[in-house]
Parts: structure tokens; C-alpha cells; sequence
């Protein structure tokens, strides 16, 4: 067991992951000798050298679109989008041909790339820099959307990823990078992609989230408890796609009212996905509204005022509220 | 220190075989005999396949597909120089190519009749299928490459676009991620003149594709894309260079299609009739079966015996396709679900199963209105 | 009044605000003497000319984000996809900038240009050219998205795209485009962008859908009353984002039932964004789950079996039925 | 008809006033005396700027910013040939350009502060704001370009990228635009060597980026961009042909970002210090005031009340933006619904109305976790 911040579990992962394949490499953007613009690269490039770790051309469409021709050739690559927000930029790579090349040919051919990029807000970081458009990934068939919310799940996640046989989005929300850290076991391990876990139990209310608002939740949910003497159960969804909504369902089941919590535009967000969900299994055992605590249908402000657009404790608090006296 | 130019390489045009089939001989390249007949072979094929499909297209047997007529001399002077390892990414015009480097006629029949199953490269070929989103598939070709240094295996990985695709921004970080990691890719360009409609003048303002090599310190070279000994000397030159390490090359081969740019298109919107005429008598397979008989390569019966061989292979892949596509494994639409992922997700089971329970409760699935104006 | 084909009242359109309004050009691949591959801007390049009807380069990132740079200097863009599954190439230019200059530039420049592409599947197309991922523009904030369902609606959208300050995606169902002729008013007329129509008045359910499946959905509606003597509201949902629920609400409010159509996704489509709105305003009202009866969370199939992908009247009648027997 | 070279424009490397600040004499541009004041005064003003703003950063008073300090002869040498009309596009490093066209260093100060009431164009001023997405501002250029021919209204639109941009597709979409519309758009390259730290030799095979003008047909050029009398030179050139109708021109300006990639960035990673202070050295402020001075534009003296100037100006602005950052217009977060259609949707308005009651409700909003740890 180590203590570690997520930075330091993600960088231990892609260096075990590293160590233990070698067909595993690192690309993108400054990821070589300048460790990457978080470090999260940190030691690889004087560790597996210039073929395992390549610095690429700064263009997007280049650094996906080459590795989903390195995934096919045989070799894993994980490449960095360098913010969240500019992957975009490579989007047609991802919807046109990573996810879609093992249907096409009949599972002749496959795209086990990783793509690793931060996300969402929170550090004060430049325009363009604080973007949580996770949906628009989730909403890709063929795609499989990764999001952890600590630093043991993003190392066990993170190999999950890599070991997987089918195109990952890993999201890393680097509000938490740096934020806490946690015991780390020495053994490496994994999490199955495609579920998630009760974090807290809890009776009366359930709570959703993943990624850096996952932290707001709970702290709401502590609230909740303290001040309201409220169990809530909180489920970090951790795989948003494909999304497996078993835990969710079986949860509000038992307690009939339900706060999902994320950063991105509520339109056709993953909050509308859970809901959509829960009405289909488990409409009858609602005695509240869903509630979406979640970013604005607007672009993130700019970091002056983005504190008012990301879902905070006292946003979940009175969202559980309003839910528990509906 | 003061106003000098700055030194930059050459960029040539090389056209070896003229239109009426006349060979320059000082650069008249060696080719054996059987690979003369390899070459002449594929472009024969695949212009009789294309032809037939045309027909099928027009009797409603075949969905909307991109033409390959005339474009067999690049795709062919080529491929030829690749090996087995080595990797074939096509875009969508490389008919000849794909059926030298072992897909069947069928699955070109299968793929433009709407059926996945077309795209599937065969077992040991590493090809990738046909790709409609113009220019992607230069980026994987890239990658491959790369992985090729990565993993220190020598290989080559030949790959094509047209004209129109050059424009595309992921042409120009292709050529650049090649050129920067050195991989050894062939980019070759069919510059057939068009991208649909839009002629080159309005595509670009450079006089030429092949000086783009510049951009990106690699060589580039401008070839007469109808003449398939000019198209084999350029790239046997590039493939030589990839296989000592010495990184990508751009060849642009200049050719025309004669045809229109797919069965839904009407190129005389866009052209003249004598352009058309022009360009077509350029075309690459006259000028090569002219100078294969000139050379003694192949008598006048052995080419008739050669046409009939092709026309029935031909016609026994049809009556293949036609079968297969009425198989039971073929029509079931449930494989819709089967190979998205190595492993299926339950909403994605529970999908699979929502339409296997209405397809037996219904027969009359999928004959909505707009189903029925489908053409 | 005459009766036209939507394809020629798109066309129309087009012609009626280029005669109307000088700054509007139109810009696109095969726009100009090819008149387009659906030929949608027929006689636009005779009339207007180069510099009024442009045949771009094959980039769609050029496209679009050539189109900014025009509507910031004053000229009113139309630009054309020729197929929606192409527009990812471009989505960071309507993502990072046409979405946003206004907010960023606080009211001081705008993006008001018009992005047309045809969508959906139905006409046995090639690969890649069925596409239906209109959510994906819905989830982005500073985006309107508009989707016609008629040749008559068609050309009112169009013309209140054209004249809207702010940029709009006009999706055009494709399979549609020659399969019914509609009388349409001499006169121009526009149709307010953020609403949505009843076009068929009932009790019984609620039936909500857009573009082409459409169709399909009044097809099973007459079906339910002529078959089980139900009466269906449908509606029309013309403008997918910013979307006003209000109609929809009203209508549960009355049916207490509700089937959703479409043929994109399933997993964070506009489906789940109306049953995530109905969750919050009407979930009392609601006797039933409300059914998605949508595209699957694949890739649709190419065209030998992409019918058994779209959602078609049996599709939509049966899941009425199951929300009906609830 | 067989092997031929291709005809290739030349593409010529500029260099006047040498880092000494010796100038070339026969190169010297005819630049009169106000005229060398005003590109002397913005540069410097930007200078001071950056350096200031370096120190509030450092204090917690500004957010992370992208340095400007050794890109002022880009900028300044370029933008002086604009009109008020012409439109100036650029990327993030052109702070001297946008002071001169008439940006305040209040709105510098408050943009890099995280108010986007910084990145309002002042009215009248045909400028973009600086644009974070790398190269994408190149196409808006390209548009604008494309737009005065259109209009048939006469003008130029100055537009910046990097060594890093170069490598985007929206590059090659833009220059490729541009030159089919033969559109007044003058490409200036700020090559500075790295694109954070990644070099050059990683960015790109070929020699300079200037060449890349032959891929597209338009006129290139590689200046010393440390030189802002080559780069007045080059820029006036390109500007005269933009204005007679002779469309784009790429400019390639030969820089060192001598300080960090931005202040969150920490350049001794990926490069020597020896590197830095030879770059350091040929930093363009140096040589041109020594030339200012040897021609007696300035008096030392003048130098000095300049710079007290200049000085007194920018605290001033730095006094005013923390003033205006406290005040109610631009503390409101409800303004972030308020921009961002013409009209509100309803559905908006609802969520405003809920942030709004939100705030009402609680003044603790804002302080989650991940909050409190931003820095
Ligand atoms: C990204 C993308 N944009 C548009 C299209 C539609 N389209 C198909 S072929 C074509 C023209 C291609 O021209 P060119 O590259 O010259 O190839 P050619 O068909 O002439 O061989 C276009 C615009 C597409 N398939 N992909
Ligand atoms: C599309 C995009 N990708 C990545 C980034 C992150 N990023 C910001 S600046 C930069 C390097 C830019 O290098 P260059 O173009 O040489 O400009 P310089 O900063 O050196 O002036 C990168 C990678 C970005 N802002 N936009
Ligand atoms: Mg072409
Ligand atoms: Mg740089």
C-alpha cells in the first residue's frame, strides 16, 4: 500500500502498464521529456525512450488517427488529448473509425487505443481548458467512456482500459489530480469496466454521480446526514458508457428518490440518460422527480465565475431537499 | 544575411508509356514477363468487374459505388511492388489493388450491396477495407507505419486519396506525423481532376499535388497516372527508399475518371463531352495491352482466352454474392449487435433482444414510408 | 399555393432569401454547377454566380469554420455539409468558436450562420452516410437545431434559420426529401425557431418525434385509432435545441402516456432528454414508462439492413400498446 | 515527355537589422520617423505589459497566461500596415498588435484574469480576440478574406499561428482556402521553436515553414523575426499584393520564446539554458532601440520618460481592472446565460432562474472541495 494523489496513480498505472506490455506506448503532445502539461507522463520518456513515448505534432485528428493505425498494426496505444477540450478536433476518428472498425469487419479488425485527456473545471485554467462533454462520447456506439473519481480506481481503471479489447475514452477530471490522496495497494489491479459502486449506502435518497463532482456529492450527502439525519446512497458511475444502470435501478427501488450530479450541459447529458433509464425500469417506484443537479446549458464561464456553473455541495443539498420533501 | 532563397528539392514528372502506347525507352522500366502480365491482369479485372457491377447498379442488383475505371494503372503500378506483410490502405478507387492483394470479387460485390461482410479483409491480408470518409485512412496508414519503426519490422504501407481529399486537414497531418516519425508510407494520389464536381481549379491553387512533398521535407513526384510502367518506376523508387529507412513519399498520378463519380452522379452537369473523350482515350489499359502485344508479352488469343477466364470468375462471384446475401447469416439483422464490442454490454444485450422479440412478433418490420421510397 | 416536394421547398427557400437578402451566399462541396448530390441548391449557382453560390474545397473544417470568419464580417453563410455523418470533421469550429463568440465576446460579435446537412438513414446509402447524431449539436450550448418534417415547415424553418442572429444546424431528413408533395404558400413564410407543433390532436398518449420518423410515428398513430380506437397526440418537435417542452408537458399533463421516436442513438439522445423534462415537470401525470422507440446503440447498418434500425410504424405501434397496457 | 522538373516558385529568407543592430543598408527600409516611434512604443508597451503581468501572476493576481516578451517585431512589424478597416486575427502571443489596434491593457488584463468581457472587441476595432484553440483562428481569417471579395470591399486581414499550429489541419484548410479565393489574408507565422516543448525536429520534417507556401500555390517568405524591419518589409509586400488582388502570402517569422510557455510551464525541461540565452541575445527590443538610437530617432533621455510613461500606463490599467473585477456588472454569474443567444430560450431562462434563487438562497455556493484546491 502506497498513499497517492491521482496524478501519481495514473502515471504508476500507465508505467506498470508499461513495464508489464510492450506493446503498450504513450503519444501526444508534450507527454515526452516535459512529462506532460500536468505530469502525468512523468519518468516515461526517460524510462521507455523516444519509440514508446512520442512527443507528436500538435493536431489532434493526428495523434488519434495514427493511433487507431498503431492499434491495428498490433501495437496499444494511449494517447493524451492534451485538454478535454480540444478533442473535438479528432472526433471524426473516434466516431468514424475507432469505434467502428471491429462492426464493419465483422470483428476481422479492432481498435484497442486508449484516449486519455483531463477534464472539466475547477483549476482556474484558461478558456477552452475547464470543457465535460463526456456525452457526446457516450452517445458514440462502439465507444467505451471511462471516468474515475480517485486515485485507486483511476490506476485499477486505467488498466482495465488498456487491457480492454475495444476503443476507451479515459476522462480524467483534473480538478481532483492533486486534490486528496489514497492508500494504493502495491499489487496491481483492475475494475471492471461497465460497472459502477455504492460508494455510501444509504435508505432514503440515492445519489449519482462520477468524476471531480463526485466530491460534491458526497459532501452533500454528509450534510444530509448531519443536518437532516438522511442516508443517502451514493453510486459513482464510473463507467458512463456503455452504462450498466443494474445498481441504480435496484437502488432507487429501496429509496424512490434520485439526484444525479454531473458538470456537463444538462441537454441530452448523462443526467437525462439516467433518468430516461430509471423511467424505464423503475417509474412506479418514484415518489419524487429526478432532480439534475448538473452544469448550465451554457459553455463553462471563464474561471472568474466557472465556480457558479460546477455543481457544488450546497447546488446537491438543496436538489436532495426539494427531492426529499416533494 | 541579407534577401537569399532558401534551397528546396526538385519535383519531377515522369511519363515513360505515351497514350497511343509508344514506350520511351531509356527509362522503359524492367518488369518481367509475369509481372507484366500480374499488372495487365488486375487492371483487366478489375475494369470488367466494374463494368458488370455498373450493369447490376442500373438493374437495381447493386447499391450507389465510386467507379474504378480508369484508375487501374495506380492502383496496380503500385501494389505490385508491395509484399504480403506489408499494408495496403485504400480509399475507395483501388479495385485492381484490392483484388491483387486477395479480397474477392465477391466481397467488393457484397460491400457495395450494402452488407458488412464485404468489408471484412480476408484471413493473413493486411489491408484495410475501403474507406468512404475522405482522407481519414491516410492517418491510419501513418500509424501504421509508425508502428512499423516502433516495433523496428521493415514493411511498407501504400496508401491512396484523391484529389478532392488533398484539401482535407487530416492529408496534411498524415503527411506530416509520416514525414516527422519517418514512417515508411507511399502516398499516392489519384488525381483524377475532380472531387465529384469540383474541378482542380477550384480545389487548389498550386499547379501540382506532388510539390506538397515540400511542405513536409519528403520526396514528391508527378506521374502520367494512365501509364502504369510511370506509375511502377516512381513508386518501385519510393518503396526502395521506405525499406531503407529513409521515410514516406507523394506520388501524384494524373489520370481522369471517364466514368461518373459514383452510379448517382451525372458528370455532365460538370464537364464537357470532349474533355471527357479527350481523357478518355488516355485511359490506362489500351495503351498497356498495345504495348504488352508489341512486346510479344501476350497474343491477341491468349487475351481473348484471358477475357473469357475473368468473365467467368466474374459472373460464378455474382451468382456467389447473390446467393450468400440470401443466406441465413447474412440477413439476420441482429448482427447489427454482435460485433461492436469483444464483449457485449447488457443494454446492448437488452437492445439485441427488444428487436429479436419484435421481429418475430412482426413480419411487416421495416417497411415504414420512407423505407418504401428507397430506391 | 403550390405543390412541392421538400427537397424543391428547401430550394426554394434558398432562392426566395437570396433574392431577398444579398448577404446570404451559399457555400458547400458540388453546391454550385452540380447544383448538389441532392440537388438542393439547384439553379442557385446560374442565378446567383460564383461569388454568391461557392463550391468549396473538400474540407469540411474549412467550411465551417470559413463560414465563421463570413458571418463575422457581415455576410450571412448557408453552408452545406454534404452529409451530416461528415460534420464531425468540423464540430470543434461550431464547438470552440460559432457556438461561442457571441458569450465570449458579450454581445460584441455573432456566428448567424446556417449549417445544412441532410441526415438519417432510409435511402440505401453508402457507408458513413446515414448518420443521425443531431444530439450531439443538442448538447451543445450556443447551438440551435432545427429539423423539418415537411416540405412546407421545411422552408419556414429555413428561412427563420437564415434570418436567426445566432448560428442554426438544419438537419434535413434525407429520405424524405422526395417521398410527399405539400401545397406551400405563395407567399414566404417562417415558422418561430424554439417551438413545437401538435399535428395530430388526441387524448390517449402522447406520441413525440421529428424529421422522418415522423412518418413513421403518424403511421402508427392512425393504426392505434383505426385498430384499437385509441386516440394519439403526436408532436412535432421542429426545433430539437433549445428545446421548449412546454407542448410536450401539456400533453402528458392530458395522456399520461408517451412514446418517444427517433432514429439516432438511443443513449443520451433526445429521447432521454424529453423523458428527463417530463420526469421534471409532469412525473405524476405519468401512468406509463415512457418508451423510447429509437435508433440502437450501434452504428446504423449499412443499407441491406438499416430498416431493421429506423424506427418504423410497427416499431411504434407496439411500443404504444405496451404503454397503453402498462 | 519523360523525366522533367516541376517549375517551383522561390521561397527567400529576409534578414535587415542584424542582432548588433547593425542594419543593411540596401535593405533598409524607407520608414518614417513617427512610424518607427509607433512600432517601438507598442512594442516596448507590450513588453512591460507581459513583464508586469508575469508578476501579478506570480502574486495570485492573474490567471496563467501565454507570454508575449520576444514576439513584439512579429506582431508590430506586421500590424502597422493595417488599416483601421483591415481585420486582425490573432492567435494568443500578439499583445503588441493588440494594443496598437486599439485594445486596452485593461481588457489584456481582465481577459488573462478569467472575465470574458476582456475578449469584447472595442467598438469599431475589426479584431478577433485571442483564440485559445490552436490554428482554428486561421480559417475565421481565411472567411473574412473570402468575404471582402465577395463584398468587392477592399482590405487585408493580418492573421498569427505558431510553429506548433503549423501542424493542424485547420492550417492547411486555411492557407488552402485562402489561396483558392485568392483571398487578402497575410499568414504571419510566429516560429518561436517550440510548441511548448516539443522542438521543431518533432514538429516537422521540412526545413522551414515558409515552404509550405508552395503547397498552396501563394508567395512565402522566411524573415529573422526578431527583425522588425524585415518583418515591416516582408508584411509590406504581402499587404501591397493582398490590396492589388494577388491573394495570400505566408510569412514565416524566425523567433525564441525566451520565457516560459506560459506561467505554468517550465521550460528547463526541454531545453538547455545555453539555448536560451543565445535566443535571448537576438531578442528583437535590444537591436532595434540600439538602431533608434544610432539614427536618432530617440534621444536617450526620450528613452527613459517613454518608459515612465508606458509604466504609469499600465499600473493605471492595473488599477482600474481590479477595480472593475469587483464590480457588480462583472462579478454577476447570472451573466453567463445573458450573451448567449440573441433571445433566451425559455429553457435557459428557467436554469438562470434557478441559479439565480440558488444564490439567493445560499452564500456558501461555490466552495465545493474541488473548488477550494484551485490555485
Ligand atoms: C469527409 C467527407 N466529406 C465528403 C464526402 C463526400 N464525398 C465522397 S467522394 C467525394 C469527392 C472525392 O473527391 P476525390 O478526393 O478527388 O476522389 P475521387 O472520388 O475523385 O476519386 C466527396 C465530396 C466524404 N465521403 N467524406
Ligand atoms: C487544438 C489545441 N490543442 C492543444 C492546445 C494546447 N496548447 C496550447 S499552446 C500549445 C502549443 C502551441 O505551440 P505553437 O503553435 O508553436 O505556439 P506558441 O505557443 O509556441 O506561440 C498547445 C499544445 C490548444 N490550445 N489547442
Ligand atoms: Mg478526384
Ligand atoms: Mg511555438
Amino acid at each position: 500500500m502506497a498513499l497517492m494523489n491521482m496524478a501519481k496513480s495514473i502515471n504508476l498505472a500507465l508505467f506498470e502498464a508499461m513495464e508489464r506490455d510492450e506493446k503498450v506506448i504513450v503519444m501526444g503532445e508534450d507527454v515526452g521529456p516535459d512529462e506532460g502539461v500536468f505530469r502525468i507522463t512523468e519518468g516515461l520518456h526517460a524510462k521507455f525512450g523516444d519509440k514508446r513515448v512520442l512527443d507528436t505534432p500538435l493536431a489532434e485528428s493526428g495523434i488519434v488517427g495514427t493511433a487507431i493505425g498503431l492499434a491495428i498494426y498490433g501495437i496499444k496505444p494511449v494517447c493524451e488529448i492534451q485538454f478535454s477540450g480540444f478533442d473535438y478536433y479528432s472526433f471524426h476518428q473516434l466516431e468514424c473509425h475507432a469505434s467502428r472498425f471491429r462492426n464493419r469487419t465483422r470483428g476481422r479488425l479492432s481498435v484497442p487505443l486508449v484516449m486519455r485527456a483531463p477534464y472539466g473545471g475547477g483549476i482556474r485554467a484558461l478558456e477552452h481548458h475547464s470543457e465535460s462533454r463526456e456525452a457526446i462520447y457516450a452517445h458514440t456506439p462502439g465507444l467505451k467512456v471511462v471516468i474515475p473519481s480517485g486515485p485507486r480506481n483511476a490506476r485499477a481503471l486505467l488498466h482495465s482500459a488498456i487491457q480492454d479489447p475495444d476503443p476507451v475514452i479515459y476522462y480524467e477530471p483534473k480538478a481532483i489530480y492533486r486534490l486528496f490522496k489514497e492508500e494504493v495497494p502495491d499489487k496491481m489491479e483492475t475494475l471492471p469496466i461497465g460497472q459502477s459502486q455504492i460508494v455510501k449506502e444509504g435508505k432514503d435518497i440515492t445519489l449519482i454521480s462520477y468524476g471531480a463532482s463526485l466530491r460534491a456529492t458526497m459532501e452533500a450527502a454528509e450534510m444530509l446526514e448531519d443536518e437532516d439525519g438522511v442516508k443517502a446512497e451514493v453510486i459513482d458511475l464510473l463507467t458512463i458508457a456503455p452504462l450498466d444502470a443494474t445498481l441504480i435501478i435496484e437502488s432507487i427501488k429501496k429509496t424512490g428518490r434520485a439526484v444525479i450530479v454531473h458538470e456537463g450541459p444538462r441537454t441530452c447529458g448523462l443526467g437525462a440518460e439516467v433518468v430516461a433509464r430509471v423511467n424505464e425500469a423503475a417509474l412506479l417506484y418514484l415518489e419524487a422527480p429526478i432532480k439534475r443537479v448538473t452544469g448550465f446549458d451554457t459553455p463553462i464561464p471563464y474561471f472568474s465565475k466557472e465556480r457558479f456553473y460546477l455543481p457544488d455541495p450546497e447546488r446537491v443539498l438543496s436538489a436532495c431537499r426539494e427531492t426529499l420533501s416533494f | 544575411m541579407p534577401r537569399k532563397p532558401i534551397e528546396l528539392p526538385q519535383i519531377e514528372y515522369l511519363s515513360i508509356l505515351d497514350e497511343d502506347g509508344v514506350v520511351d525507352k531509356e527509362l522503359e522500366p524492367k518488369i518481367s514477363n509475369d509481372d507484366l502480365k500480374c499488372l495487365y491482369r488486375y487492371m483487366l479485372l478489375a475494369r470488367r468487374t466494374d463494368e458488370r457491377m455498373l450493369m447490376m447498379q442500373r438493374q437495381g442488383r447493386l447499391g450507389t459505388f465510386p467507379q474504378s475505371s480508369g484508375h487501374e494503372a495506380i492502383s496496380m503500378g503500385s501494389v505490385i511492388h508491395l509484399k504480403k506483410s506489408d499494408w495496403h490502405v485504400p480509399a475507395y478507387r483501388e479495385l485492381a489493388g484490392l483484388l491483387y492483394r486477395g479480397w474477392s470479387i465477391d466481397s467488393t460485390l457484397l460491400y457495395w450491396n450494402g452488407y458488412e461482410e464485404g468489408a471484412r479483409p480476408p484471413e493473413g491480408v493486411n489491408d484495410l477495407p475501403v474507406c468512404v470518409p475522405i482522407a481519414s485512412q491516410l492517418l491510419h496508414a501513418a500509424g501504421i507505419g509508425m508502428g512499423m519503426n516502433i516495433r523496428d519490422e521493415k514493411g511498407v504501407v501504400m496508401t491512396y486519396f484523391g484529389d478532392g481529399a488533398s484539401s482535407e486537414g487530416d492529408t496534411h497531418e498524415a503527411m506530416n506525423f509520416a514525414a516527422v516519425y519517418q514512417a515508411p508510407v507511399v502516398f499516392m494520389c489519384l488525381n483524377n481532376q475532380y472531387a465529384i464536381s469540383v474541378p482542380l481549379s477550384k480545389q487548389m491553387r498550386n499547379e501540382t499535388i506532388a510539390q506538397r512533398a515540400i511542405a513536409y521535407g519528403m520526396p514528391g513526384i508527378r506521374v502520367d497516372g494512365n501509364d502504369v510502367l510511370a506509375v511502377y518506376v516512381a513508386t518501385k523508387e519510393a518503396v526502395e527508399r521506405a525499406r531503407k529507412g529513409e521515410g514516406p513519399t507523394l506520388i501524384e498520378g494524373l489520370t481522369y475518371r471517364f466514368t461518373p463519380h459514383t452510379t448517382a452522379d451525372d458528370p455532365k452537369r460538370y464537364r464537357s463531352e470532349e474533355e471527357c473523350k479527350l481523357w478518355t482515350k488516355r485511359e490506362p489499359l489500351h495503351r498497356f495491352k498495345k504495348y504488352l502485344l508489341d512486346k510479344g508479352v501476350y497474343k491477341e488469343a491468349e487475351l481473348t482466352a484471358l477475357e473469357e477466364e475473368l468473365d467467368a470468375l466474374i459472373k460464378a462471384a455474382i451468382a456467389r454474392m447473390e446467393q450468400a446475401s440470401t443466406s441465413e447469416e447474412l440477413m439476420n439483422p441482429l448482427a447489427m449487435f454482435d460485433y461492436l464490442y469483444a464483449d457485449m454490454p447488457p443494454y446492448l444485450n437488452e437492445q439485441r433482444e427488444e428487436l429479436r422479440a419484435h421481429l418475430e412478433k412482426t413480419k411487416n418490420a421495416g417497411k415504414s414510408p420512407q423505407h418504401a421510397s428507397a430506391k
